[in-house]
């Protein structure tokens, strides 16, 4: 296909890509996001606020502008809560994208082999995500704590494993409006089997929704991990928005508003350009919700 | 109509597999995985033997089978027995505490449900208008603050600052009850606002593009008439399988608002028995939601029939 | 619906009524009733003194049901007097029979399992009913530990099945006004045990008519009442009025006639006419509530302490403009670090294990955790008991990195080398983590490398009571104020899953404990104990904490309050002072 | 004078910067009078309309200039209100698809009074007297009865005439129906068609009437304005049009038309009349001999490569509890016929008939339930699924709905080599690359487009994609199901001479199924009328239509539009 590369086309996504491109408010988001996955890099690789377990200052110090670790103020143990904010910011952008790559390859896999099969493997399917969503989630979450122990692992685990069922529901629905497209039968009458019809036309034309989720999907486990640390199953051993949060239950009515202000606020941000985004990927993806 | 009872009934057995499968995830789950309750429940002077007799009287020295067994036999029969933590029989327990969570959830579900689809008719009306965007990106930031600190801000503030309602707790009875469950039901609500909202408008968005609505305008009908009689009538259906597949989840009510404003309702019983092991209280709680999960998509098909002539039961 | 886009410029005016509509019905607090209220901080399990074991179901249970013996309440040390019985037993010579004389005119509860629903009077079979189901094998009451190995023929009894008309060699009724126990070996704290909820006195006709629901039909002879209960976080309690004639005490403390504590000496008590119990899971709740009069006391959460204690433990200004009252006192308590000794890395390695000791700094800990307002233990017993020396230093309980290090190569760690990572358990709590991390820093001091695993309680405790736990965190609060309580922590046949979780064993201490277990009180068991209390500390079998201090918020609206550690059934001697309630109120 | 258009420029916001879907556009009607609006699509006819009606989206659309005169008042100044009064009352619309045009959720009597409720002040039960009545008028079988059923209880013609039916209940002045009849069978289409022309006879409305196919408006238009890209480019009276056209583009459109009195060798099209920039050109006669076909057919050149006997497929019907079969809906029910190689064979049948499910049969898209599908001296009836494979490349299928039956996701050079390269057809890509191009020339697009993606291309050149990814494999027999019908006219010509060249070149084998007659007049030697699954009428194409023997075949063909001038 060398002659063909050389011909500027415009495919769906790079449609896509522009009028997401045209989208003011979506670009700002995606710099934000971006922002915070610097952050979360430098942090996980040392160079940003590693030393977030240095006392600088006494317990609980109001916040200052004298010094850039006492913006924020300072914790119990007189740590710098700008500091836990950055570090926190690699947990919550870690919890976000694995979580997220554990629950899209078993949403799709799942909703995909269910929607394009059907008869039975459709109603195993549709059984084992009926089954699995009238459990209440927070029994799962707890149980997954259960066998894995707790920790950011755990997090991970329990957070992708109990949001899958959107997605495959989502997925299941597509592939089997597909599935009776006429490009499909066209496929089938030029000779292509299932896994073709599957894997090279089908899911093709749905990844979109599988990206326009994950971009939410991230999100929610950003704030559902300040749910789990409130019911223990947080992150031990370093700071996270969620634990930070927790400790601010304690703290609020002594008037140490900082530490809940600091990680609310840090996490307000990327959510909200997690979903701004999320919305203008939908708007640009599916062209025929534009402008709703 | 035969047909319509056929399903009805088909849907109902349906609930056999399901349960079976509920019984056994949280069979693997707090049979298999979950830490053993009964040094727990014997407190900190237990003996080995004691630890035996417990576990002997639990049942959890039956073989696996049997253990299994047992979950699917109340699943099906309703009879769950006692706590272990508390000795408290299941079902008073979940009769007890289901009032109190629904009288936190069911109005706040209401509230929110009603706000949000008007104000969603309002936006979609003025779609593209700058009260269209302020109300999109308003709903996009409350949904971008954890519900945490919506809960611990709110309590602080309006109660304890203002001082406009109880800090918490709960007393039966109208109107006693009112000025504690307000702040909660006031917090849910905004909680799930921007969601809502944003569903609905989509919803309704989506309906405003199509065929009808442009017939219905030629017949010289006004947007706002459209809108409220045309669009939100077909807006109905993806509204009721959104919000009826919510009821089933109203019964556990909410959980951090239970514990932080001491409401005794089924979400907090149930965080309980997670941090206690209490094993026959998750596994109502599990039958329950299920059978009531089950249930609801059932009440959601019948009620497509009715807000959808188009669907037929089969 | 059209209304809606006409209203569009109301719709804040359509939103806000409710809102107003709510606020106007916000709940009066009434003046005309002497109404406690209290706060707990998990939810009470159910009324049954059988199954009363933690704290908060204990004190709700004592204020329904008496037990024969009650601590004095403004007395220390803690004394026991006598409550349902008339007076201190007869003890026989052998320290093996114990007989009791009963009050007589006790009744029960009006209610509804007894003829006409007049409450009857408590007689000699009751309390032997009630010490029949603490041992009833099918009820599996968490209190019998307490009993177990102890009266005669009462473990036998257990065995055969607990048939209620079958005798017990160890339990006799010879009237209906007096009970005799029956031992099998020496068991000096066999007397606190009967000042326990655990041996409260129920009737055999509420327990049979209610059956398993018996557990939410309180039927005692406490000074309070309560309605069947409901499982609502709110509890309400009404005075007895039935109760028999009881007396506010006459004697004290020194200092209790200066804090006003014996005004009501000999009085008819109860005070108040109603108590309210709302349970508040979270701190934060709780205290704001408190700070609005809608509770009356409350155990201050540690990170409120700054806000309310002023330097030097005094309450802060604003505070006392308020009313507020701090009670600070010290609690028979001690937290600890244990050191799984069945652990092939610490079990023979005492130089290991002090030198984590040193390397621990406690005083930070209590000035991090307790605001520097706890004790640090020196060693298992806390002050307050027997055995307990003022003057005793722990060497190894000091923070020396030094002599840590030089620990660290007497164990063959140097500087940690050779050593690997232990696994420190704890639960899933805020305080307990932030304390966790603590710990870990302090052990990287010495090189050594410590990880943390979170659980759930029930996590927490299987992993402990299986021994799998190489550490972890615990406190121990005195089931009654006697060291045997604490000492029996590293007793080794109670080794996991009983209460010596440590699992610490040792021959000399195992014997000394048997010796000085079963020895009434005497200066030759002080002795006994402070021997062992001592080894206790340079064993090093855990890395001993602080002993607490309970902090305790008042209204000062609440008369006769006084701290104690066995508080069940104490409230009958509180008393509110409505014309101060309502002057304070106003203030607010 | 009733409406007046004075140059009225309508023009739309994109991304792109404004577009202009209407310039400077007049026309007048009058009452009792017909005016036909004809153009393909996109060329401004429905905004035009839309206009009228005061429905134009704002934003994005917009009146730039112009005056539209209703009994000489602007409506584009009306206010909301004012022209809401205007609406469904002076004048009222029909629109093109009945399917979604109705409220599904509302009866056809509560649609119906609604508009009665409105402008004529009438109570409920009133205006469900008068719903009934005009249910009765517009021709509803038992309206008493139907005036109580939704629209999805109704057929595709019902529904079209209760839209209708809605559209005159205030015995509007004007009446606009744009394109009312293009997704209807023919022997709808017909009666519809009746039943407006009644209608405006009766209460003496102006018409304005929107279509693509001049053949459909010969008959009913008064006078006739085409349009094209925008513009108006001629405007006169029916007979004019018809017999002295003045424009290319519309002696195009009248010529692209295939019907049974006039059977080209080729249809002309646009390209034949004008250049790209619009200069006329004088169109090749050659193209326009009419020919007779040749029916007869040599053993030799014309082998049997097609026999279908008994073939039967019949989908069960569920019920009860347990989901058992209590009878079939026989889609197909036994189907014969023979069809010889470089032939084609027309279907044709009314919607619903059986004709696409034998189509995809054949292909063993769909399984049989039982009978014979001889291809080639072999039964593929019943052979598994992965025997199949070998005969994909022999036979292929082009679709009707050129935008659903090209995967989105792909290059045009992806679509058209994946045969290639599920059938080894060609060794390497770059012989494979070559090989589309050269078949993207031969179904007349440029070879570089190969790099483009669908969406890039109209209607017309996706389903010129379609037969070359069809022709990729290199078959001899190809099912063409309905693959004009959602076309233009003016495209429809073009792809069907297409498809009339490959045919010439390969000796290619069609299927061609299509609803509409004239165009399997045109293309087919043979045609086989369906009906409820069955044939009902097998026979050379000329006999078929001129001397058909099933009454069922006389109703279709007397509804094909005549193509002919009202007032001759």
């Amino acid at each position: 296909m060398e002659n063909t590369i050389k011909i500027k086309s415009r495919s769906v996504w790079s449609d896509a890509w522009d009028r997401l491109k045209r989208d003011k408010l979506a670009m700002v988001s995606l710099g934000v996001i971006i922002i915070y996955a610097v952050v979360a890099i430098l942090s996980a690789t040392g160079l940003l606020a590693a030393d977030w377990d240095q006392k600088v200052g006494e317990s609980y110090m109001a916040p200052t502008t004298e010094k850039i670790s006492l913006l924020f103020g300072t914790d119990i143990f007189g740590y710098s809560v700008l500091r836990k904010v950055i570090h926190g910011t690699q947990i919550a952008m870690s919890v976000g994208l694995i979580s997220t790559l554990i629950a899209i390859p078993i949403g799709i896999s799942l909703g995909a082999l269910a929607g394009y099969f059907g008869k039975w493997i459709d109603e195993a399917v549709v059984w084992f995500y009926t089954t699995f969503s009238s459990v209440p989630g927070i029994m799962l979450l707890m149980s997954i704590a259960f066998a894995f122990g707790k920790g950011l692992t755990t997090l991970y685990i329990a957070l992708g494993l109990t949001s899958w069922v959107g997605l495959c529901r989502l997925i299941r629905g597509e592939v089997m409006k597909h599935k009776n497209r006429e490009y499909v039968q066209a496929a089938t009458a030029i000779g292509a089997g299932n896994g073709r019809k599957l894997f090279i036309h089908i899911i093709p034309n749905v990844i979109h929704l599988v990206i326009i989720n994950a971009s939410l999907q991230f999100q929610v486990a950003i704030k559902s991990e300040v749910i789990l640390s409130y019911l223990g199953l947080g992150v031990t051993g370093q700071p996270s928005w969620g634990t930070m949060i927790d400790d601010a239950k304690q703290e609020l009515a002594q008037g140490v508003w900082w530490q809940l202000a600091g990680a609310t606020f840090a996490m307000f941000f990327v959510v909200l350009a997690f979903n701004i985004l999320g919305d203008a990927l939908r708007d640009a993806l599916d062209p025929k919700l534009k402008g709703k | 109509m035969n047909g319509s009872w056929n399903y009805i009934l088909r849907r109902l057995l349906y609930l056999i597999p399901v349960l079976l499968g509920v019984c056994l995830l949280i069979f693997v789950l707090f049979n298999l995985v979950a830490p053993d309750p009964a040094a727990l429940l014997l407190g900190k002077h237990a003996t080995p033997e004691q630890i035996l007799e417990v576990r002997q009287n639990l049942g959890l020295t039956k073989p696996l089978y049997e253990q299994y067994f047992d979950v699917v036999k109340s699943a099906f029969t309703f009879d769950f027995g006692r706590s272990w933590k508390t000795k408290q029989s299941i079902t008073t327990m979940i009769r007890l505490r289901a009032i109190p969570s629904l009288t936190v959830s069911l109005p706040a579900f209401v509230f929110s449900t009603i706000l949000s689809i008007l104000f969603a008719l309002l936006v979609a009306y003025y779609r593209g208008k700058g009260i269209d965007l302020f109300v999109r990106v308003s709903c996009i930031a409350m949904m971008s603050i954890s519900s945490l600190a919506y809960i611990l801000f709110f309590q602080w503030f309006f109660a304890y600052k203002m001082e406009w309602f109880e800090i918490l707790g709960y007393e039966p009875g109208f109107p006693s009850v009112l000025p504690f469950i307000s702040l909660p039901i006031i917090i849910w609500v905004i909680l799930s606002l921007g969601p809502d909202i944003r569903f609905y408008r989509t919803v309704i968005l989506d309906e405003i593009y199509q065929d009808y609505v442009r017939t219905a305008k030629a017949k010289g009908l006004s947007d706002r008439k459209v809108l409220l009689k045309h669009v939100l009538r077909n807006a109905m259906i993806p509204i009721l399988t959104y919000t009826v597949i919510q009821l089933p989840f109203l019964l556990l009510g909410a959980l951090l608002l239970e514990s932080f404003f001491s409401i005794p309702g089924l979400g907090d019983m149930t965080i309980e028995a997670l941090n206690e092991s209490d094993f026959p209280v998750l596994k109502a709680m599990a039958i329950l939601s299920a059978v009531a999960y089950v249930t609801f998509t059932l009440i959601q098909d019948i009620l497509y029939t009715w807000v959808d002539p188009r669907v037929k039961l089969n | 619906m059209d209304w809606l886009f006409r209203m569009k410029k109301h719709l804040a005016i359509l939103l806000l009524l409710p809102l107003a509509l709510v606020m106007a019905c916000k709940k009066k607090m009434s003046f005309d009733e002497k109404v406690l209220y209290q706060v707990a901080s998990a939810k009470i399990q159910g009324f049954d003194p059988v199954f009363a074991s933690d704290a908060y179901s204990s004190q709700a249970v004592g204020k329904v049901y008496e037990s024969l013996y009650q601590y004095h309440y403004l007395k220390r040390p803690y004394t026991l007097v006598p409550n349902l019985a008339s007076a201190m037993p007869e003890v026989s010579e052998d320290g093996l029979t114990y007989k009791i004389p009963l009050k007589k005119g006790v009744l029960f509860h009006n209610d509804e399992c007894f003829p006409n629903g007049k409450g009857r009077e408590m007689k000699a079979s009751d309390v032997a009913y009630s010490i029949r189901r603490l041992a009833d094998p099918k009820l599996q009451s968490t209190g019998w530990w307490l009993l177990e190995n102890k009266v005669l023929g009462l473990d036998e009894w257990r065995k055969a099945g607990g048939d209620y008309s079958a005798p017990i060699k160890g339990l006799e009724t010879p009237d209906d006004y007096t009970v005799i126990f029956k031992l099998k070996r020496p068991f000096p704290q066999f007397l606190y045990a009967l000042a326990m909820t655990f041996t409260s006195v129920t009737p055999k006709e509420a327990v049979e008519k209610y059956g398993e629901e018996f557990l939410n039909h309180p039927v005692g002879t406490g000074p309070f009442t309560m309605a069947p209960y409901e499982q609502n976080y709110r509890i309400v309690f009404e005075k007895n009025p039935n109760y028999r004639q009881e007396f506010y005490p006459t004697e004290g403390e020194e200092s209790d006639a200066e804090k006003g504590l014996l005004k009501a000496s000999g009085k008819t008590v109860p005070f108040v006419d109603k108590i309210v119990l709302q349970i508040i899971r979270e701190p934060q709740p709780a205290w704001l509530s408190f700070e609005k009069g809608r509770v009356d006391m409350f155990g201050i959460p540690k990170d409120n302490f700054d806000k309310v204690v002023a330097p030097g433990d005094a309450i802060t200004d604003a505070y006392k403009e308020k009313g507020i009252v701090l009670h600070i006192s010290p609690s028979l308590d001690i937290t600890y670090i244990a050191f799984n000794n069945a652990d092939s890395l610490f079990k023979d390695n005492v130089h290991l294990r002090r030198a984590m000791s040193l390397a621990y700094n406690i005083d930070e800990v209590n000035k991090l955790f307790y605001n520097g307002r706890t004790l640090k233990a020196q060693s298992i017993i806390p002050p307050g008991i027997a055995g307990f020396r003022e003057d005793y230093v722990n060497p190894y309980r000091e923070f020396n990195l030094v002599k840590a290090r030089e620990e660290m190569e007497k164990a063959g760690y140097p500087k940690g080398e050779g050593l690997p990572v232990i696994k420190y358990e704890t639960i899933a709590s805020t305080t307990s983590r932030q304390m966790a991390e603590y710990f870990v820093k302090s052990m990287a001091k010495i090189g050594v490398r410590v990880e943390v695993s979170t659980s759930t309680w029930p996590q927490f405790i299987q992993k402990v009571n299986t021994k799998q736990a190489q550490m972890f965190g615990m406190a121990w609060g005195a089931d009654y104020p006697d060291g045997e309580n604490f000492l029996q922590l590293l007793y080794s046949p109670n080794g996991a899953p009983g209460s010596n979780g440590s699992n610490f064993s040792n021959p000399v201490y195992d014997s000394l404990f048997a010796t000085s277990s079963v020895m009434q009180d005497s200066p030759e068991r002080t002795a006994l104990y402070e021997r062992l209390n001592q080894m206790a500390a340079e064993q090093v079998p855990m890395i001993y904490g602080v002993h607490r201090k309970s902090f305790v918020v008042k209204h000062g609206w609440v008369r006769n309050y006084k701290y104690h550690e066995f508080s069940q059934g104490m409230e009958k001697y509180y008393d509110i002072d409505l014309e101060e309630k309502k002057r304070l109120y106003q203030k607010m | 004078m009733l409406l007046s258009v004075k140059d009225l420029c309508v023009d739309f916001s994109t991304q792109d910067g404004t577009m202009r879907a209407v310039n400077n556009v007049s026309f007048n009607i009058e009452e009792g009078k017909t005016v036909g609006l004809v153009g393909e699509s996109g060329s401004g006819k429905s905004v035009t309309s839309l206009a009228i009606m005061g429905l134009i989206p704002d934003p994005p659309g917009k009146i730039s200039q112009g005056e539209i005169l209703y009994k000489e008042q602007d409506l584009v100044k009306f206010s909301d209100a004012e022209m809401r009064a205007i609406r469904g009352n002076d004048i009222s619309m029909v629109f093109q698809e009945p399917m979604t045009s109705l409220n599904p959720v509302f009866t056809v009597g509560d649609q119906l009074s609604e508009v009665l409720m409105l402008h004529k002040n009438m109570s409920r039960k009133e205006a469900w007297e008068k719903s009934i009545e005009l249910l009765n008028k517009v021709g509803i079988p038992n309206p008493k009865h139907s005036v109580g059923k939704y629209p999805h209880e109704m057929s595709g013609g019902q529904k079209q005439r209760v839209v209708i039916a809605m559209a005159i209940a205030c015995e509007p002045r004007l009446l606009i129906a744009d394109e009312p009849t293009t997704a209807l069978d023919v022997t709808i289409q017909k009666q519809v068609l009746d039943l407006m022309l009644e209608l405006q006879d009766q209460y003496q409305m102006g018409l304005l009437f929107i279509t693509h196919d001049l053949g459909v408006i010969g008959d009913i238009a008064d006078e006739v304005v085409v349009m094209y890209k925008s513009n108006v480019v001629e405007h006169n009276t029916t007979s004019k049009i018809f017999y002295q056209p003045q424009h290319p583009y519309t002696k195009s459109l009248l010529a692209c038309r295939p019907s049974s009195d006039h059977n080209p060798k080729r249809l002309l099209t646009v390209s034949d009349f004008m250049d790209a920039q619009g200069n006329p050109l004088t169109p090749e006669t050659s193209k326009m001999e009419k020919v007779e076909k040749d029916f007869g057919y040599d053993e030799e050149k014309n082998p049997v490569i097609l026999e279908v006997n008994d073939l039967n497929l019949h989908f069960p019907i569920k019920a009860g509890l347990f989901r058992r079969t209590v009878d079939y809906t026989k889609a197909v029910n036994g189907v014969s016929f023979k069809l010889r190689k470089g032939k084609t064979l027309g279907l044709v049948g009314e919607s619903g008939c059986g004709k696409t499910t034998l189509g995809r049969t054949i292909l063993r898209l769909l399984d049989p339930t039982s009978g014979e599908i001889i291809y080639r001296g072999k039964n593929i009836a019943d052979l598994p699924k992965y025997q199949l494979k070998a005969l994909r490349s022999k036979m292929q299928i082009i679709f009707q709905d050129p935008y659903s039956s090209l995967n989105p996701r792909m290059t045009v050079a992806e679509i058209i080599m994946e045969p290639m390269i599920l059938n080894n057809i060609k060794n390497s890509k770059k012989e494979r690359f070559e090989h589309a191009q050269w078949l993207m020339k031969k179904v007349g697009l440029e070879p570089e487009q190969l790099s483009r993606y669908p969406h890039e291309f109209s209607g017309g050149q996706r389903q010129r994609i379609s037969i070359a990814r069809a022709l990729a494999v290199d078959p001899e027999f190809i099912i063409c199901d309905e693959s004009v019908s959602a076309l233009d006219v003016s495209v429809q010509a073009q792809v069907l001479n297409l498809l009339l060249d490959l045919q010439d070149e390969f000796g290619l084998t069609y299927i061609f199924i299509s609803h509409d007659l004239s165009v399997i007049n045109f293309i087919a030697d043979e045609v086989a009328v369906m009906r409820q699954g069955e044939i009902v009428e097998m026979n050379t194409a000329s006999m078929v239509y001129h001397q058909p023997e099933q009454e069922y075949t006389r109703t279709l063909l007397e509804a094909i539009p005549r193509g002919v001038p009202k007032d001759e």
